[in-house]
């Protein structure tokens, strides 16, 4: 009942090709930005803030990021986590060089660097395929690394070799830096994160879309076809590195407030990576889901034994965490491959045809 | 001919598939091939035939693929829980639609894969390995390339090869003409029809190659969008009308010709 | 600077040949560790075109099993008989819980699912073995321990025995591999799983029996590992970053060759050493182990994009 | 029924020059020769359909006229001249468009989007405007939509445009995948085997869209196909291939009769 | 009613064998105080652990989640403590890193609300250049390889060396070891026999001291001139090569006393009851009783707060002021029950660490005896940096808000 598509015509090609031809989705939609922009910014706690609604949305756009390139383009990345310190450490550079630019300007531009080094280590890509490529994409990653440890000036000689940043202005608001307020940084990280994802959404439908999804799907045809494979593959590492680096300057500048070069080793990159394949591939709406999952997740376990007044003790609830993740990671692999986006989807058919079994 | 088909060998009643827990396939499917016998599946694209073979055979469940409802008898015992190596070690092969060969694998060796469930020794099926050879010499020349790099037809030729490599007593055969150059295609019944008298293997085999497949079939079962619309004997489909007209091509005067086929397209008598 | 990075290394080479000697000995012994280690990778990644990143702590869980039976009162060798029989046990689950049901998924799904393994291994551990460094039982095991010293042109050279060792010992583990899969019908079902799995299963070649076996090779090479490494440098998770030093080598050998696991393995570990000692530390900041392995494999990548000694990439349409 | 140049052609349609010409082709995979030697020509508007038995080298022609296998020896000629070495999205660009023996259709995505990028070669809006889906870019998409559903209506297909293709069963594929290639609107149309696995009806509708697409819009179409029937009945001239060789060329009539090919191919006269 | 006072414990992940024994000591501690005493000033200590597996995300998420109702927060690494460091100005909530952290937090007017007490690593580094000149004559042209991870943790000491590298005239060779190489150190290994240094000081952690170790024997590096910061003083490091290690040295500020009452009370009061995790040969252990020592700071801290502000509940502020003036004597020593496991320290509003000094720890084979008289830094050169760097650290973020009512030296 809740989802009759019957009575939704369509009677123009813009129509169909409309975000959400069918109408519920639309008001579904509707309520999530109400919650998002307005319901969750006033009844949220400070710990709501740092543990699940920034960080939520910070990963889910990294996640975004890497679904553009392995989601969408099919070249599988390993390397995430590289490229959002790379992002992150423009961004820092930026705002120590030029300390009047506004910082939601050098968060954006500071994607662009990382657009860079993403189309530099891409280039292999034209060659290299399926796993080696993954693997090759290691090599960004522990290269990048160990690049933000050696060369001082990234870090601008701090004597730990973090960086750290600084109060941040903008308005008379406090947008970053210890003096900045959760809820400002929600607000902030939000806006850019719906900005790409609206941005994401559009590319992802149109022409570079579907040469994306037809490099994917079988690269031979699509240059056979016409597609010009190192264009679509450098556009895809371009505009994927673009978003996870500035996924990346939002993670250190609007959540964390410091970051040491192994913050953005491999671990992170599989973090990101769960969230795109646990929210499915190809998607957009899986990032968020995904993110959801396993950001929460953990943060939720570690709630339970307390809730519940279980005499364990924290390291025994950290590794019961691991194992559980691990376990749900298969479990949901297992119940659906295609990601938590695509469970979502079966079970939009099965309302839509609901009540019949098909 | 059409006299040597037996007991029923294998009998499906009934079944329903169903895709991803959504995609209704199979609405309803009952067919039984006598032991022996040769029997035809035919039917448009989508009907369901080669959906109809793996759930026989039990590859359905690494494409997320369920049987929901109905029985599959071989020898007169339930089989749907058995794995697919299983039923090859009980003389039930099939050879997929779409030849899948292993590609990184030489001709031979994709022949001797095909042996794998047997335990009757090497000279055994060194033999056999020379029958395949016999029945296809162009595969003999290609033995040592990898099967990924050999043209469509030798990939068609070494995928049947390999099935019968196994002994078989029963071959699901899906779509064993496509792609096949006209005498290979004649050949390849030809083979079937050897193998089937020679050594008593029962074959099932899915077809969009109407006109040959029922020149060779005993038996034979229309299917169309998941459901069997007719069956028979091979000769009695072969002069029934809408099969002439819609599988066969040939109207009053004989086979048309497919230049006049543009101005009018034509609907099946029973599909309303 | 030109001439710090272009002659310079070389005229230390051959200053101190016996330094040079010891370089590349260390660089040895780690590579045939990095080689067991995608040795492992290989046989999977052959059988299912999986990409088994748990490997690595299934060398981990290897050897603390080891060592926590028999702390547990096991003598060393049934201790090893018992630990064999654990990762039979874990080969047998994985294929049951993990693999059977997603059969034909796409690659990078299992992919995912091995990751989510390691998780589930890594938090398991923990929970049975606790986090401390532990001792390998290698005396017990005897393994000998003493070093070899040699004074070639008046320099000196050390190598410990247990490395010696670890070189026999891998080269028989290799050879016996070989033979298995280029003489055995199993071999040759082996790599036909991986290039399609239902063409494989619709010939009678039943995937359940040949993943538990590949699995259960996969864990008796993670035992071997985990005793030569853990005899080095003791057993605890930190051991777990080594593996990825693996995955260079599996890049650069190819991902289902075994001869290119080994091959791979001593170059990488002799080049990064090397590179590392004359280049990396002088000119660089040292600490170039960490990517110098991924981009010489990468460069090589660029010429052959299957590894040195992978199968081709067919490409046909 | 002959046009002024001298070349049959059915229906009265009218054949042109030589758009495509292939001088002595050969081409060899390490120990192999899948072509020797081999030339022959590509009219304008006609239906030119290549033979032979199976691993006779038909496909890699094809290939190599697309661009996608590089031949050893020879050139090939485009409206008369000399094509450069070129890469295969090059050459699509050029006009040439295909479909392929084992389907290469995307299969995560849809009927839609299939065909949609059978028309990439003709988009030309910027990464910008798509992100923001506005101006260009959205109305290019319109127009181009706008073309694809003709195609989608003219291959019939239309219930099942928004499926994804991994779906279809595999004569509906073949379909989409003509209606991709058609949606780049080739002036050259390379098929390979379309009607492998059909049954006659299908095989009747596909004709009956070969030869539309032939007569509507004069696209030159080069077919290999196994199903004499379809050889005989569509094309205007035929080229027999026999393990790389070149065993025959002229009229169905002149080839059916010739006896290289029977004893080749046909193994009985058709 | 209780004193929530949360411990960023790490139990898990690399680093875990080395932070398992400080936990266990720090928790047993306060278990003591609670089981024997009734807590402190009438009140328990709610010793919570919230698990980070040493990940500065985990710490941060642990840090947020405990600030609402903590006193103090304990982040147990050099990654996390830089994170909350400018978020405790905000918050509030007394930083407590004992012989961790970032080395300027002994300026109490930059950084009000951390503290390294009772050493800081430039402190420690100090001592050791103080220790190899008594032992071995002038270091001047001398070679000294640091060997260090390459983290936060591990460079903390460089700038301090590299002071003294220059005013002395030896010379410094640092050698990184990446978190990824901590158990495969042969290049390092390698780099050292090449460099034939005179000395090796090592600032390690985790796996990566055991990894030292092992390869110093293999390689054949003289033991006795191969000494470590504090928290590669573990036993069960050594343990791995035994009689092999005999000679390494490691300076401490803290030392086990083996019969020291209070570890006598804990035995009664904890571990018979079966309240404790750890095992008697941990016990033994410098590591566990390090982890005592830590606990006692807290509790000290606590203790001058109540007393200072005459009620047993405690805020956050308030311990802070306990912390800052602290003074633990000999005397309060042995009323501890304590004598011998940290000498004696005191705080103050403007001098966070206290600057005690430590001994110098020798493995003898089996376990660690001490090697030295108490060692003293050299409080000159150490503060002059402090207050240097302090102050570029206030600047880097500002704005910062500095305690000008401390006198220098107050
Ligand atoms: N893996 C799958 N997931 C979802 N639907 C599927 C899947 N495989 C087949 N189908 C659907 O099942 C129906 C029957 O397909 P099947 O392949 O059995 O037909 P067929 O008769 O063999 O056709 P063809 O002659 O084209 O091979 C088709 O409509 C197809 O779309
Ligand atoms: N990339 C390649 N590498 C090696 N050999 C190849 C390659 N491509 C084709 N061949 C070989 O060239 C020969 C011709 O192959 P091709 O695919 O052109 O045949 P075909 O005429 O299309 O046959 P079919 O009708 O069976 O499709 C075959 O023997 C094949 O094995
Ligand atoms: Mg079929
Ligand atoms: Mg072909």
């Amino acid at each position: 009942m809740l989802y009759r598509t019957a009575g939704q015509f369509k009677t123009s090609y813009a129509a169909d090709q409309a975000l959400f031809p069918v109408r519920q989705d639309a008001i579904l939609l509707g309520l999530v930005l109400v919650l998002a922009w307005v319901v969750l910014p006033l009844t949220a706690s400070e710990f709501a803030f740092q543990t699940m609604l920034i960080p939520v949305l910070i990963y889910a756009l990294a996640a975004l990021g890497l679904n553009v390139l392995t989601g969408y383009a099919g070249q599988l990345s390993l390397g995430t986590g590289a490229f959002m310190g790379v992002g992150a450490y423009a961004c820092y550079k930026l705002v120590t060089l030029f300390p009047w630019l506004n910082p939601v300007v050098a968060i954006l531009m500071s994607g662009a660097f990382s657009a860079g080094v993403g189309v530099a280590f891409g280039i292999p890509s034209l060659r290299i395929k399926g796993f080696y490529l993954a693997i090759a994409t290691l090599a960004a990653q522990f290269f990048l690394v160990w690049l933000f440890e050696k060369w001082a000036w990234l870090y601008n000689s701090n004597a730990s070799g973090a960086i750290q940043v600084p109060n941040l202005e903008m308005f008379g608001l406090w947008v970053a830096g210890p003096q900045a307020a959760s809820v400002t940084q929600y607000y902030l990280v939000l806006g850019v994160v719906t900005l790409m994802t609206v941005l994401c959404i559009n590319l992802t439908r149109g022409t570079l879309g579907r040469t994306w999804k037809a490099t994917r799907d079988m690269d031979i045809a699509a240059e056979l076809i016409g597609i010009n494979l190192m264009r679509s593959k450098l556009t895809a590492f371009a505009i994927s590195s673009y978003i996870v680096g500035v996924a990346g300057a939002l993670y250190v500048f609007m959540w964390k407030g410091a970051a040491e070069p192994n913050v953005f080793d491999i671990p992170l990159s599989f973090q990101v990576l769960f969230i795109a394949i646990i929210g499915g591939l190809g998607s957009i709406l899986g990032n968020y889901l995904g993110a959801i999952l396993i950001v929460g997740l953990p943060v939720a376990l570690n709630l339970v034994p307390g809730a519940l007044g279980l005499p364990i003790s924290s390291a025994m609830v950290e590794h019961l965490n691991i194992m559980i993740v691990g376990a749900l990671i298969l479990f949901f692999l297992i119940i659906e491959p295609h990601g938590l986006a695509r469970l979502w989807a079966l079970i939009r058919e099965k309302l839509i045809v609901w009540p019949f079994p098909y | 001919m059409a006299e040597t088909a037996g007991e029923t060998l294998l009998e499906v009643n009934n079944i329903e598939v169903i895709y991803n827990h959504v995609i209704l396939v199979l609405k309803g499917v009952s067919l039984k091939v006598a032991r022996g016998g040769i029997t035809a599946l035919l039917g448009g694209n989508g009907a369901g035939k080669t959906t109809t073979l793996k759930a026989i055979s039990n590859l359905l469940q690494s494409e997320r693929g369920e049987v929901t409802k109905g029985t599959i008898l071989y020898e007169g015992e339930r089989v749907q829980h058995l794995d697919p190596a299983a039923l090859v070690r009980r003389g039930v092969i099939q050879v997929m639609e779409g030849r899948h060969c292993f590609a990184h694998l030489t001709v031979e060796e994709n022949l001797r894969t095909g042996a794998y469930t047997r335990r009757d020794g090497r000279t055994a099926i060194e033999a056999d390995l020379e029958m395949v050879y016999g029945y296809f010499p162009r595969l003999k020349e290609r033995r040592r390339s990898q099967a990924g790099y050999t043209s469509g037809g030798e990939q068609q030729m070494c995928a049947i090869g390999r099935a019968l490599m196994s002994r078989p007593k029963t071959v699901l055969l899906d779509e064993p003409s496509m792609g096949l150059a006209p005498q290979l295609v004649e050949q390849i019944f030809e083979i079937v029809r050897a193998v089937n008298e020679n050594e008593g293997v029962s074959f099932l085999l899915a077809e969009q190659n109407t006109n040959v497949a029922l020149r060779y079939a005993h038996q034979g079962y229309i299917l169309e969008s998941g459901r069997v619309v007719m069956e028979g004997s091979a000769a009695a489909l072969r002069e029934n009308d809408d099969v002439k007209e819609f599988y066969l091509g040939m109207s009053e005067e004989g086979r048309r010709s497919f230049r006049d086929v543009r101005s009018y397209r034509r609907r099946k008598r029973w599909l309303s | 600077m030109l001439y710090d990075f272009t002659v310079k290394p070389f005229a230390d080479m051959a200053a101190a040949p016996d330094f040079l000697l010891q370089v590349l000995w260390e660089g040895l012994v780690s590579g045939i560790l990095y080689a067991l280690i995608a040795l492992g990778f290989v046989l999977i990644f052959r059988s299912s075109r999986i990409f088994n990143f748990a490997q690595g702590i299934m060398v981990v869980f290897a050897a603390l099993t080891l060592v926590g039976l028999h702390a547990m009162g096991l003598p060393a060798w049934i201790a090893v008989a018992a630990t064999l029989g654990v990762m039979f046990v874990l080969a047998v689950a994985v294929e049951r819980v993990v693999l059977r049901p997603l059969v034909g998924q796409p690659d990078i799904i299992l992919f995912m699912a091995t990751i989510g393994i390691t998780l589930f291994l890594i938090g398991l551990g923990e929970i049975i073995f606790g986090g401390e460094n532990k001792v390998m039982i290698s005396e017990e095991l005897g393994i000998p321990t003493g070093d070899f010293v040699f004074e070639p042109w008046g320099g000196l050279l050390i190598l410990q025995q247990l490395d010696v060792t670890v070189v026999i010992v891998a080269a028989l583990l290799v050879a016996a591999l070989l033979a298995f899969l280029t003489f055995t019908r199993m071999g040759r079902a082996i790599r036909a799983l991986g290039d399609d799995h239902q063409a494989a299963l619709s010939v009678g070649i039943s995937l359940q029996t040949i993943w538990v076996l590949v699995w259960f090779i996969a864990g008796i090479i993670a035992l071997v590992t985990g005793i030569a490494w853990g005899a080095r440098a003791g057993v605890s998770f930190a051991l777990e970053v080594i593996a990825y030093k693996a995955l260079p080598v599996l890049m650069l050998g190819g991902l289902e060759s075994i001869t290119g696991a080994i091959v791979g393995g001593l170059m990488i570990g002799m080049l990064e050493k090397l590179f590392e000692i004359y280049w990396g530390q002088p000119l660089l900041g040292g600490n170039t182990e960490t990517w110098f392995a991924f981009v010489l494999a990468l460069v090589v990548l660029l010429f052959r994009p299957q590894g040195l000694f992978g199968e081709r990439i067919i490409e046909r349409v | 029924m002959k046009d002024s140049s001298g070349h049959p052609a059915a229906g009265g349609r009218r054949v042109g020059g030589v758009l495509m010409e292939m001088r002595n082709i050969t081409l060899r995979f390490g120990g192999v020769v899948a072509i020797n030697d081999i030339s022959f020509d590509i009219r304008e508007g006609e239906i030119r359909a290549i033979i032979g038995p199976n691993g006779a080298g038909k496909s890699s022609m094809l290939n190599i006229v697309s661009g996608f296998y590089v031949p050893s020896e020879g050139q090939v000629l485009y409206r008369g001249r000399e094509r450069p070495p070129m890469k295969p999205y090059e050459v699509a660009r050029t006009g040439v468009a295909r479909t392929f023996q084992n389907i290469a259709l995307f299969e995560g995505m849809t009927v839609l989007d299939n065909v949609m990028t059978g028309r990439l070669t003709h988009m030309t809006a910027g990464i910008a405007a798509q992100a923001l889906w506005w101006g260009r870019a959205r109305a290019e998409e319109m127009a181009h939509r706008e073309a694809v559903e003709k195609i989608i209506d003219f291959m019939e297909i239309q219930s099942i445009r928004k499926t994804p293709v991994g779906r279809l069963p595999y004569g509906l594929k073949k379909r989409v995948e003509l209606a991709r290639a058609l949606a780049a609107e080739p002036s050259l149309l390379l098929l390979d085997e379309p009607m492998a696995g059909m049954n006659v009806e299908e095989k009747e509708d596909m004709s009956r869209f070969i030869l539309d697409v032939n007569d509507e819009f004069g696209t030159t179409i080069c077919l290999i196909e196994h199903d004499m029937g379809v050889v005989m009945d569509l094309s205007d001239r035929v080229v027999v291939m026999d393990y790389g060789r070149k065993i025959g060329d002229g009229t169905p009539d002149e080839v059916r009769r010739n006896q290289d090919v029977i004893d080749a191919y046909l193994g009985v006269p058709h | 009613q209780e004193l929530y006072a949360p411990n960023l414990a790490y139990r898990t992940g690399p680093f875990a064998a080395t932070g398992i024994p400080l936990m266990n000591g720090q928790a047993d501690y306060f278990t003591m105080l609670n089981e024997r005493d009734g807590g402190i000033g009438g009140i328990r200590v709610n010793f919570d652990e919230c698990e980070t597996g040493y990940s500065t995300e985990k710490g941060v998420e642990c840090y947020e989640k405990t600030k609402a109702k903590a006193i103090v927060t304990q982040p147990w690494s050099t990654g996390i403590t830089l994170q909350v460091l400018p978020k405790s100005n905000v918050d509030e909530i007394p930083i407590l890193a004992p012989g961790y952290g970032f080395s300027p937090m002994a300026d109490g007017r930059v950084f009000q609300w951390a503290f390294n007490t009772p050493s800081s690593y430039w402190d420690g580094a100090s001592m050791i250049l103080q220790y190899l000149e008594q032992e071995g004559g002038s270091l001047e042209g001398k070679k000294i390889a640091f060997l260090h991870l390459d983290h936060p943790f591990g460079k903390e000491p460089l700038p301090f060396l590299e002071a003294k590298a220059e005013e002395i005239g030896f010379s410094l060779v640092p050698i990184p070891v990446g978190l990824k190489e901590m158990q495969n150190q042969s290049a390092q290994w390698l780099q050292i026999r090449r460099e034939r240094p005179d000395y090796v000081v090592m600032w390690g952690w985790g796996a990566m001291n055991a990894g030292a170790i092992t390869e110093a024997v293999k390689t054949r590096f003289p033991m006795e001139n191969f000494v470590g910061v504090w928290w590669a003083s573990h036993d069960a490091d050594l343990r791995l090569v035994g009689a092999d290690g005999a000679g390494y040295k490691a300076i401490s500020w803290s030392y086990p006393v083996l019969d020291a009452p209070v570890m006598q009370d804990i035995r009664t009061h904890v571990v018979e009851a079966g309240l404790s995790q750890t095992s008697e040969e941990e016990m033994q252990g410098v590591f566990y009783s390090r982890g005592v020592v830590i606990s006692m700071i807290l509790a000290e801290g606590i203790r001058a707060a109540q007393a200072e502000f005459g009620h047993a509940e405690i805020t956050p502020s308030e311990l802070r002021w306990g912390l800052e003036n602290l003074n633990v004597t000999e005397a309060r020593l042995a009323e501890l029950g304590m004598t011998g496991m940290v000498p004696p320290f005191a705080t103050s509003c403007a001098d966070h660490t206290g600057h005690s000094g430590g001994w110098m720890l020798e493995w003898d084979g089996e376990k660690f005896v001490k090697a030295s008289e108490l060692l003293k830094p050299e409080s000159a050169l150490v503060s002059e940096l402090e207050a240097r760097e302090a102050q570029a650290y206030a600047e880097a973020n500002a704005p910062w808000p500095v305690n000008e009512t401390c006198s220098v030296g107050g």
